[in-house]
């Protein structure tokens, strides 16, 4: 069965670390927090000026300026920090977050990714993506395996405008968990009950597959 | 009267001397953090073809949304700019220029025009459309894109406490670009909440130093929330 | 214990890993705002041939001096070495090297450094010794000369108050180099004048949130003055 | 008579005007801020991370974290504002300090200033000196015309190495006011009872004397 998006999200939570730093971007990536495993604290960082965010307000706590790079109202949590655009991103692209997880439209075997535009249908910008991508060493992208029609998302050559060039290790679909490396996708791990037949049916780009791939731990 | 009051009364004289043709960077972030009442001061004076540098573009009917909407922009220089039909409307019609610009790139671009620093290298871009036609320079190995600093002729800042020298300070993430853009404008105007006496600001926590503030009034402000999200009271 | 308590009980902890051969960052501006005790226990490690980073060298006794004193210091990159005769006398000997740097480019070169931005543009320097063998480019008719980053194996910085996280305050002109040198560390070290409780920093008034801080100690400071100058008591 | 320190610093004070934000450099132009004339109100910045400088504190109210750039104890007044170095340039090298007052050993009739180093005799650094003769329009060096033995230190060339390169277009000395453009000096003023012949004398880059040069008004 393909993860639903929460067990996408606890998926990625896995790779965690006790004192990590996140930027978790908007969709799938944002329940991430949900999912924080006991015994771990991480703080996550929100481009738009917040280190240490938290979960949604409670209706009294609503605060027009407190907000996260996605326009939702926040809180913040004790620890936290509010800056500027240009302190946070000298963060991001400083390279001082630990972890950024982002969505994507379409990633391929050169570690390139696409998220930000689809030429004459979408024009809505990248936002911070570009410098999250670039600023992060470790990130993972999360998306769906192939688009509703069934077309795959991960490919030889990226197709639309890139956010960023030869700069993804990790993808995180709803059917296997890739690594990017030496030009191809490596299988490491596959959703419960989906077949690496599957998973290979719907990669266009070259999928390297291991003896074993073992089914996620979620 | 002192040369540090930089107090203004009405918004005519607050945005006084906005031209045709010039630029006007705004903070901001979404609708957050933003001018309210010196964005309606310039929709008021009608001014048009303006360059307009700012993180978002508002909604369809606030913020500097309401600009685009009285076709006062002529182009916008921007990160992000969903949330606004309009802007999409205008641009697929040809009616507006976008210059998409990262958002890290953009906030870097804003110090860089108050800092004096005429470029910058980052490797945000690289390789993407971003990049197309700018110098590439390698610096340990990995390849970074120059970078051109901006600057405009007014600056638009919303701040949550200001004195009449011109200091001012934020609150929570309402803060945004609006530090940046308040050290590249030629004439800097901050719309403030609350006005307070000299002194009350604590040296110490100063977020935008008097130096660039050329211009300060007390606004009411709505400070509409885009994306209302709770948590269920336990 | 959380990932996020970064607090250490001992100068050894610390400063642990600190190696011949490094580099070090340090804030401060003359003896104002120095890691004393930090820089006591470099002292104390006898570690060599340290590249420093920082506006000034202390005074003979005070400060950096003394690690140039005990000769651990192979070369120093700063703005004014006045004020310390030791400088003076190893510089004359050949015994140190020294690479002088315009007090805001040294200052811009540390925050770049912690913002990935690996070079700049700055009109500082144009047509003098510092600008020799540095790429020059014309930016809207005026000549500029490309600076690096500077980044260090450690940062040490001082500060008034700080919290578990890392979170840090700086007082008055004791902020100076501290807060971009507390960027630019792989291993950035604060030593603070008062541990408080967390949540007691106001989250909108922090100078360096705790993402760049690794540890924190908090010291005993004797915090002396270089120029004592008074108005007499009317 | 050749003006005294205190003159001279009383000749530049008529420079300022009103909500003028100035950068005064270590000895004569600190003395500056002791002559503001009346009704005028300026703000100083001391560029190790000071705007609003007060003067020096009395006995107890001295605090070891309040310098100025010159290391020495100082008070801040009314509406100031404490920020870091990097911050503290961006205001210099951005061009928002309206009016810079600086020391020399030599400026050129191309603007050149010398003022940080004598090879092999005096090896201090430059500190600001450099980013603020390259930020600031309106710059005024104070120097004395001529060195203790006579030498003029108003030259063709600058013989020092260069603080700042085609910079400086007014310097105040103890003789004269002078204005460089066009690769001269411009004779604009003398001090009082001080002879043209004088001043032509002790000045070894070309000096443009217009027919009538009043003498100061301090």
């Amino acid at each position: 069965m393909a993860l639903s998006r929460e067990q996408l999200a606890m998926r990625v939570a896995k790779e965690l670390k006790d004192g990590y730093y996140v930027n978790l971007g908007i969709g799938i990536p944002t329940l991430v927090s949900n999912y924080v495993p006991e015994g771990i604290e991480v703080m996550l960082q929100s481009e738009n000026g917040l280190l240490g965010m938290g979960p949604f307000p409670v209706e009294r706590e609503i605060d027009a300026d407190l907000i996260n790079a996605g326009k939702q109202t926040v809180t913040a949590i004790k620890g936290a920090s509010f800056f500027s655009s240009a302190d946070s991103f000298a963060m991001i692209r400083g390279g001082h977050v630990d972890l950024t997880v982002l969505g994507a439209f379409e990633v391929d075997v050169h570690g390139n990714i696409a998220s930000y535009m689809i030429p004459g249908k979408l024009i809505k910008g990248m936002g911070g993506a570009m410098d999250l991508v670039a600023g992060a060493d470790n990130i993972i992208v999360t998306m769906t395996h192939a688009s509703k029609h069934g077309e795959p998302k991960l490919l030889p050559q990226c197709t639309l405008p890139l956010t960023g060039a030869a700069c993804i290790k990790r993808v995180l679909t709803d059917l296997a968990f890739i690594e990017i490396k030496d030009g191809k996708f490596h299988l490491l791990e596959r959703a419960p009950g989906v077949s690496v037949e599957e998973i290979q049916k719907l990669t266009a780009g070259e999928l390297v597959v291991p003896d074993n791939v073992p089914e996620m731990d979620l | 009267m002192s040369g540090f009051n930089k107090v203004v009364s009405s918004y005519a004289d607050a945005m006084d001397g906005l031209q045709d043709g010039m630029t006007v960077l705004a903070g901001g972030f979404g609708l957050c953090g933003i001018q309210e009442n010196l964005i309606n001061e310039i929709k008021r004076l009608g001014v048009k073809n303006l360059t307009v540098v700012s993180n978002n573009c508002g909604v369809t009917d606030f913020g500097l949304g309401i600009l685009l909407e009285s076709k006062q922009i002529k182009k916008m220089i921007s990160s992000y700019v969903g949330e606004n039909q309009t802007f999409m409307d205008q641009l697929l019609a040809d009616e507006l220029e976008v210059e998409l610009t990262p958002q890290g790139t953009l906030a870097e671009k804003m110090r860089a025009g108050g800092a004096g620093i005429p470029g910058f290298y980052t490797a945000t871009g690289v390789g993407t459309e971003v990049g197309n036609g700018k110098e590439v320079k390698e610096f340990n190995g990995r390849d970074y894109i120059l970078e051109e600093a901006i600057t405009g002729d007014f600056a638009i800042v919303k701040a949550w406490k200001g004195d009449h020298f011109g200091n001012l300070v934020y609150r929570q993430t309402a803060q945004n670009f609006n530090p940046m853009a308040a050290t590249a404008g030629k004439i800097t105007v901050a719309e403030v909440e609350e006005l307070v006496e000299p002194g009350e600001l604590d040296p110490n926590f100063i977020h935008t130093p008097g130096i660039y503030v050329n211009r300060v009034i007390q606004g009411e402000f709505e400070k509409r929330i885009e994306f209302r999200t709770v948590t269920e009271e336990a």
